[in-house]
């Protein structure tokens, strides 16, 4: 077998392909929701409407696909240089802590200087955060796969330390969690009766944001060069670690930044269970997206509605609720197959 | 202070080395099979899941120990069936792909659990290995209960480490993933068709990794738990960069991360309350990157890791 | 009448020992023909809203959980759904007519079984192993301590936290080291400590379930948790049309069975039986009371 | 076409292509070839840039898969697309980039796949033997332990050939072997190969470089756009012949005219330059004027990479000095150095000249994008870099696709005058060119050579650092040797020949200028 580079790509191939990916997800979860003893056309009934079926289901799609948006933009601004950003999970816990402990320091202000006080601690904790391993790898060339990978965990640990230590809510008397940010600082709802807050606008006006700057600012055209080809770029007078020191605000900054409008736009104080694995989740957002950072909007879109369907659904037809886990899954190896498809012809 | 140095000098302490050790040589060893032919398997953390909760659903379906974890082997080996094609003929993005693997497999085995497994009040439970005293060894003092009191399949895991380094250093086969990962053009040239060598490579190494997942249940502890892999899978990801890709070295990162592992379990009751338990928890990771940082000039990465080979493509 | 439909929202998987005390509970109820259950698990903290009001939707009569994670979340969704009973375990108070909270309390059960293990130990060390040090752990092994010194005034003690719900080989690690450190009983909060005792032939006690079937010899003691009276009387004030936005925690407690030493008569002389069951008649007429310590423990 | 001498038809045929035809996409890269080659017998394929030849070889090696056509080896058809099918048949390929592993030893380069994979045991004392009588018997001796990475090109090319010897191939491809070779190691090379066909072996090798295709071959296949256009025996062709009918039309390589050239530009004295704990470059002096070409004229890893990053700004003198029109400049950097007004066009266009992955406008201004003519408050001024791209494109006539192409598409040839393009074209105050023409055809070289001398016509210092003689002695007006990093004093081009130039490489200063 072998695969070839299509010239041109058929249209109707583009819009097909990815329709066909989620059917063939869904009809091998069948067979699993076949094996659970329910009806599986209900099933996917079910799982249509918890993802877009109603204003609850719509607007719950909206708010879970936020955080993934930013970290998925995180990874592909990150990634486009070549700068392996595995650490977007430590970065986003990190940047909700530091957002949570500003906006409990009792400052007191206005929510039109606190908010943006708020985020901007949050996107700086995750360029810290990162600015460690790269560094590392600019200073003793050490692989920033895994440091950004290992700083996971001990970012988790210390965001425990601090929610059971110096952090902790004196007045929750049990379960270790911050104290919770003023409510002057908790982000404006788009909707009312939701969850839905304006951390959507932030996430998609960054995307907007983030494809100009790569598409049409000197930054984003060097920090492409850098990455594809680090000796051309270094040759042409582009400060290589200049330029990943840039990129490297921008995507820790940026997985800073969800964290801080995850705690701020939902349950307002930091747990150690605030993310479930929004990091990791995006890159695989930002890969599927091609690493556009409009791509990056879309596919949140996507895997969010998925999963959101996929949840409700397990408990309508009252299924083992791992099964959304897994339909997300399929969805994106399917996915990921089908746009392969897209690009290239199979031959012999 | 004197107290936490005479931790070091018990027998016990080096004997839970081994022991934590294990899954993480396991899984090095198949994350380092992976790479060393150019593809990395962020999988890992999913296989692992599957790998223990197949090796152990077996033996409480009937099967003994062994068999146990040769199907633990047999669902790794399909997991990692699935993520070399992904990345191998369709040269897909191995991040992607294994990340995606790793959902996939972890989900799907809760999943299964939940449908196969009736729930009582605490999880059912199987007769796991029981530590194998090696005759005359194991009663060396000191270092035999330190080394030679284990379950068999530690000492497998060891012998495994062995046999990985002979075969990559010393056959023609682990020549061909060698060059597979250093330049899949070149063993293409020399009539090594590296589609084939890459899918058996991530094939073995996924295998090798389920059945460190299996040691979990089936000889570390008699039951299956859902998330009980707890991030043992990144680890061994970390530590085969950390062993600069060398199966001996691989060997050693294991042994120190462990070290450091059961070194903080007992370190907790001598300054116990003075520090937040949870910088105890720190300590392998730090301790992993300040490794890193001191071996990173020295490590030698397979050049052709994480790049798709397409035949006919330039 | 009709069974109640109750929802459960399990943040963990049910193999979680907390958790499987109250899916267990819920199930008999399920059983006896008193409510309708169904249920979610490993429901993780941004999605916790999302399936109250789902399950709310979908005419669930009581929704079950834990709102540890999302104290104010939660409330918001109960206070948009005032037909619907919630009942949380929750670290804070209750809020409206609707939304009830409960606390877990074992820790009488802990006292008793720690006065039974006092004798039993050789070294006079006694271990535990915590996943976090939250205070419903840390309640449970500070009574465990106290019930020990009760009758052994000059016992040492360790403590090993593990840092997750969910990693029973390291909890048998944590074990191990407070075995090599000179216990030779040790009270396990988390699944994984007895494996240890077994295999190094020491006693264990076990807490939340009964771990004296899976480890004969072993465990010889269990501070049990019972969450059986919780959900009847949630369900009758439900059945009753009575409020809801209570406390229930004390249903937890030994007067109303909520909790209880389970152990191995062969196992214990009988002064020391005599002695607990003379403490366990004081604490269920309300003579004696056990002192709630929620530091971490050393 | 002249008749074949009988002798050599009466020699059994080893090889045969029959109506091979490969396209990509819309493009015929092969179109219905038909090739024949006869034991021992040395054949050339000439061809220009993307002419199809490597493609005709990866398909007869079983790297591709033919659209249509056959392949006989000694009678036998071969499977298609089975790289393992051809070696088990005899045949041997050196690739156009070679296809080693740098982080594995000789042994284990040449071993691969020449023992059975089930073996539980490699036998590398034998191996080990066997490679050193093998390269003993052709004279190409390297180390066996070696790590391939440590290697000069030179020695890396031995080890592509000991590849195939050692599994006694019969039939020898070679795709541009001398490309990256110095004229000794060329010289040595070829004295090898006809050692093969002595001994019965049969050679296909391409190359662009008619000077060696006329001394070493017995026949010259040539292809034009995927097909083949002519046939020739070596002894019965010409150069000027074989570069009309590779690019079709007559090409001659531009003469240089005699002109008096200007103030100096670009000045070393006495300059060191020290890289990672090694001295590359020692006590260098030259000095290159206005309106001049200064050759730098070496065998290849004496020194001209550190010379080449010194002079593009990579590269910081640790003793000496380096002086830009009398000044020694406060930053060495590219971006400073560009700013200078150096034109510079690197050693390896793939890795250091262009991005790849990126468009043609893109690279064009890559050197240049934060001046205020392509940027304006960090926002790339994209009508002003198409243009200045759509410019370089025309006036330097690089084909193969428009200001959005990729540049990774373009042909070598027209990478390069896209590098040189973008340098030449505001007529820089001093030009770099570092091995401008390497694996170039006839009609790209006389190109390059074209805009290299207009630049120096309109005054522009240029600094020439080649291994090409013919291309030093063509285009320079002053010539310096290098040799361990030291730099020979400077020598009137006129008068230089070959032999002079050699003695010079080799390091024999003083030989060199009593041979005058
Ligand atoms: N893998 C490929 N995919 C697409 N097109 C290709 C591929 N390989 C070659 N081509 C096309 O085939 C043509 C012939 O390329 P080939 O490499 O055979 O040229 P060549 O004669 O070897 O040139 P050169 O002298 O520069 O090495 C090219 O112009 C190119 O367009
Ligand atoms: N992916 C591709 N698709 C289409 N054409 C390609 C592709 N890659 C390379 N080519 C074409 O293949 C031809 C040969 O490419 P190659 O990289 O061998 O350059 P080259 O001309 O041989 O340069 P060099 O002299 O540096 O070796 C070029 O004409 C180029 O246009
Ligand atoms: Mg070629
Ligand atoms: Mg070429």
């Amino acid at each position: 077998m072998r695969l070839e580079r299509r010239a041109h790509v058929p249209l109707g191939l583009a819009i097909a392909a990815p329709f066909a990916a989620v059917l063939v997800a869904l009809l091998l979860a069948g067979l699993l929701i076949a094996a659970a003893g329910a009806d599986v056309l209900e099933a996917y009934r079910r799982l249509a409407i918890g993802a877009f079926g109603s204003r609850l289901s719509l607007t719950e799609t909206l708010t879970r696909a936020t955080p993934l948006m930013l970290t998925g933009l995180a990874a592909a601004v990150a990634f486009r240089a070549k700068l392996w950003n595995i650490g977007a999970e430590g970065q986003f816990y990190l940047g909700a802590l530091a957002a949570a402990a500003v906006g409990a320091s009792g400052l007191g202000l206005p929510s039109a200087i606190g908010i943006p006080i708020l985020m901007a601690a949050g996107a700086l904790a995750g360029m810290l955060l990162l600015l460690g391993p790269l560094l590392l790898r600019l200073r003793f060339g050490v692989d920033e796969v895994v440091t950004t990978l290992l700083l996971n965990f001990i970012v988790l640990l210390f965001v425990s330390m601090m929610v059971e230590g110096p952090l902790r809510d004196p007045t929750a008397f049990g379960w270790p969690q911050s104290v919770p940010v003023e409510a002057a600082y908790k982000l404006p709802k788009l909707l009312p009766r939701s969850r839905l807050h304006i951390g959507l606008a932030i996430a998609v006006a960054a995307a907007v944001l983030l494809f100009i700057v790569q598409s049409r600012t000197v930054f984003g055209f060097e920090s492409r060069a850098a990455g594809h080809s680090p000796a051309a770029a270094r040759f042409a007078g582009i400060s290589l670690s200049g330029t990943l020191v840039k990129v490297a605000l921008i995507s820790g900054g940026l997985a800073g930044l969800a964290g801080a409008i995850e705690v701020t736009g939902l349950k307002g104080y930091v747990t150690t269970d605030l993310s479930p694995g929004y990091g990791y989740s995006g890159i695989v957002v930002a890969m599927l997206a091609g690493l556009n950072p409009i791509g990056v909007v879309v596919t949140a879109l996507f895997v969010a509605a998925v999963f959101v369907g996929a949840d409700g659904m397990s408990r309508a037809m009252g299924i083992p609720s791992f099964i959304a886990d897994v339909i997300v899954a399929l969805s994106l190896l399917t996915m990921l197959v089908a746009l392969l498809l897209v690009g290239y012809r199979v031959r012999k | 202070m004197t107290e936490a140095l005479d931790i070091l000098t018990q027998a016990s302490l080096w004997a839970a080395v081994l022991r934590i050790a294990t899954p993480l040589i396991f899984g090095t060893l198949g994350a380092l099979l992976c790479e060393r032919a150019g593809v990395l398997n962020l999988g890992i953390e999913g296989i692992m899941t599957l790998g223990a909760m197949v090796g152990w659903l077996s033996v409480y379906w009937g099967a003994d120990l062994w068999t146990g974890l040769l199907c633990a082997a047999l669902a790794g080996a399909i997991a990692g069936l699935l993520h070399a094609a992904l990345t191998v003929p369709l040269g897909l993005s191995q991040h992607v792909s294994g990340l995606g693997i790793t959902l996939l497999a972890s989900s799907l085995t809760y999943y299964v659990y939940r449908l196969v497994v009736e729930q009582g009040s605490s999880p059912p439970t199987i007769t796991p290995f029981q530590p194998l005293a090696i005759p005359g060894l194991s009663d060396i003092p000191f270092l035999g209960p330190a080394l030679f009191a284990q379950t068999t399949p530690t000492y497998l895991a060891i012998a495994l480490i062995a046999v990985t380094a002979y075969v990559l250093a010393r056959t023609p086969l682990g020549l061909a993933v060698r060059m597979v990962g250093e330049n899949p053009h070149a063993a293409e040239a020399q009539g090594i068709d590296p589609t084939r060598v890459r899918i058996g490579a991530v094939v073995a190494g996924s295998a090798l990794m389920a059945v460190g997942g299996a040691y979990l249940t089936t000889s570390a502890f008699n039951s299956f738990f859902p998330t009980m892999i707890q991030g043992r899978g990144w680890v061994c990801i970390a530590l085969v960069v950390f062993a600069s890709w060398r199966p001996g070295r691989a060997l050693a990162g294991a042994l120190l991360f462990a070290l450091f592992d059961a070194y903080q379990l007992r370190l907790q009751h001598v300054v116990g309350a003075l520090v937040p338990y949870q910088l105890f928890l720190m300590v392998p990771y730090v301790m992993s990157i300040a490794a890193l940082v001191v071996m990173a000039r020295r490590a030698r990465v397979p050049q052709a890791l994480m790049q798709p080979y397409r035949r006919g493509e330039r | 009448a009709d069974p109640v439909k109750v929802a459960g929202i399990h943040g963990d998987p049910v193999e979680n020992a907390w958790n499987s005390r109250i899916h267990e509970a819920l199930l008999s109820a399920a059983n006896d023909g008193l409510i309708e259950y169904t249920f979610s698990e490993g429901v993780a903290g941004t999605d916790y809203a999302r399936a109250m009001r789902e399950y709310a939707d979908q005419g669930a009569q009581l929704v079950w959980g834990q709102s540890y994670a999302v104290e104010t979340e939660a409330r918001e969704v109960a206070a948009d759904y005032p037909e619907t009973a919630f009942l949380m375990g929750s670290s804070g108070g209750p809020s409206g007519d609707n939304f009830g909270v409960f606390g877990t309390r074992n820790h009488e059960a802990a006292y008793l079984a720690g006065m039974l293990a006092a004798g039993l130990s050789k070294t006079g060390t006694f271990g535990s192993v915590g996943g976090y040090p939250i205070p419903e752990v840390n309640l449970l092994i500070n009574a465990f301590r106290l019930g020990v010194k009760e009758v052994k005034p000059d016992a040492k003690f360790l403590n090993g936290f593990i840092g997750t719900w969910f990693d029973p080989p390291k909890a048998k690690e944590a074990a191990f080291a407070q075995i090599d450190a000179g216990a030779d009983i040790l009270f396990g909060e988390r699944i994984g400590t007895a494996d240890a005792a077994k295999e190094r032939s020491v006693l264990a006690i076990g807490s939340l379930i009964d771990y004296m079937p899976r480890y004969p010899g072993t465990v010889f003691a269990n501070a049990m948790w019972y969450f059986r009276p919780t959900v009847d009387a949630i369900v009758a004030d439900v059945i009753a049309g009575k409020p809801v936005g209570r406390d229930y925690t004390e249903y937890s407690f030994m007067k109303y069975g909520g909790n209880d030493v389970l152990f191995d008569t062969a196992a214990v002389s009988a002064e020391a039986v005599a002695a607990m069951e003379a403490k366990r008649a004081a604490i269920k007429d309300g003579s004696f009371t056990v002192t709630i310590d929620e530091t971490e423990p050393a | 076409m002249s008749a074949p001498a009988p002798s050599q038809d009466e020699r059994p045929e080893v090889l045969r292509l029959e109506g091979v035809t490969k396209r990509f996409g819309s493009l015929v890269a092969n179109d219905a070839i038909d090739l024949e080659l006869r034991q021992g017998e040395l054949l050339a394929l000439l061809g220009e840039n993307g002419a199809g030849k490597t493609t005709l070889m990866n398909i007869l090696f079983g790297h591709y898969t033919a659209d249509s056509g056959r392949v006989v080896a000694f009678g036998r058809e071969l499977p298609p697309g089975k790289p393992r099918a051809a070696i088990e048949a005899g045949i041997g390929m050196v690739h156009q980039h070679f296809a080693l592993a740098g982080n594995l030893t000789v042994l284990d380069n040449v071993m691969l796949g020449t023992e059975k994979l089930t073996r539980f045991a490699s036998d590398r004392t034998a191996g080990a033997k066997r490679l050193a009588a093998v390269a003993e018997r052709f004279g190409l001796g390297v180390d066996p332990a070696a790590r391939v990475g440590d290697l000069s090109v030179g020695e890396r090319q031995r080890v592509e050939i000991l590849k195939s010897l050692y599994r006694d191939a019969r039939v020898l491809i070679l795709d541009e072997p001398t490309a990256v070779l110095t004229t000794q190691e060329a010289e040595r090379l070829f004295a090898t190969l006809k050692v093969m066909a002595a001994e019965g072996l049969s050679l296909i090798f391409i190359s662009h470089k008619l000077g060696e295709v006329m001394a070493a071959a017995d026949r010259v296949t040539v292809l034009r756009g995927g097909k083949v256009v002519a046939e020739r025996r070596a002894a019965a062709t010409s150069r000027a012949e074989l570069a009309e009918l590779m690019v079709g039309r007559r090409v001659a390589r531009p003469e240089r005219e005699a002109q008096a050239p200007g103030p100096v530009r670009l000045e070393a004295v006495g300059v060191d330059v020290t890289e990672a704990g090694t001295k590359r470059l020692d006590a260098v002096s030259f000095a290159v004027r206005s309106g001049e070409v200064l050759g730098i004229i070496g065998v290849s890893g004496n020194g001209q990479a550190a010379l080449g990053r010194l002079v593009s700004g990579l590269a910081i003198p640790a003793a000496g000095t380096l002086s830009l029109e009398g000044e020694a400049p406060t930053d060495f950097s590219p971006r400073a150095f560009v700013a200078a007004g150096i034109g510079r066009v690197p050693e390896d266009r793939n890795t250091e000249g262009a991005v790849g992955e990126m468009t043609l406008w893109e690279n064009a201004v890559i050197e240049r994008l934060r001046t205020p003519a392509f940027s304006a408050f960090g926002f790339v001024r994209r009508s002003k870099a198409m243009a200045f791209a759509r410019d370089v494109i025309a006036r330097f006539d690089v084909r193969g696709g428009g200001p959005g192409t990729r540049t990774r598409l373009l042909s070598g040839g027209n990478m390069q005058k896209l590098i040189l393009g973008r340098n030449l074209i505001d007529s820089p105050r001093i030009l770099i060119a570092n091995q401008p023409t390497r694996g170039l055809d006839e009609g790209a070289i006389a190109a390059v050579h074209a805009e290299i001398l207009a630049a120096r016509k309109a005054g522009t210092a240029v600094l020439l650092i080649s291994e090409d003689l013919d291309e030093v002695i063509g285009l320079a007006d002053r010539v310096q040797a290098i040799v361990k990093g030291r730099l020979s004093p400077p020598v009137p081009a006129d008068g230089l020949d070959a032999r002079r130039l050699g003695l010079m490489m080799a390091g024999l200063w003083d030989e060199a200028s009593d041979a005058a």
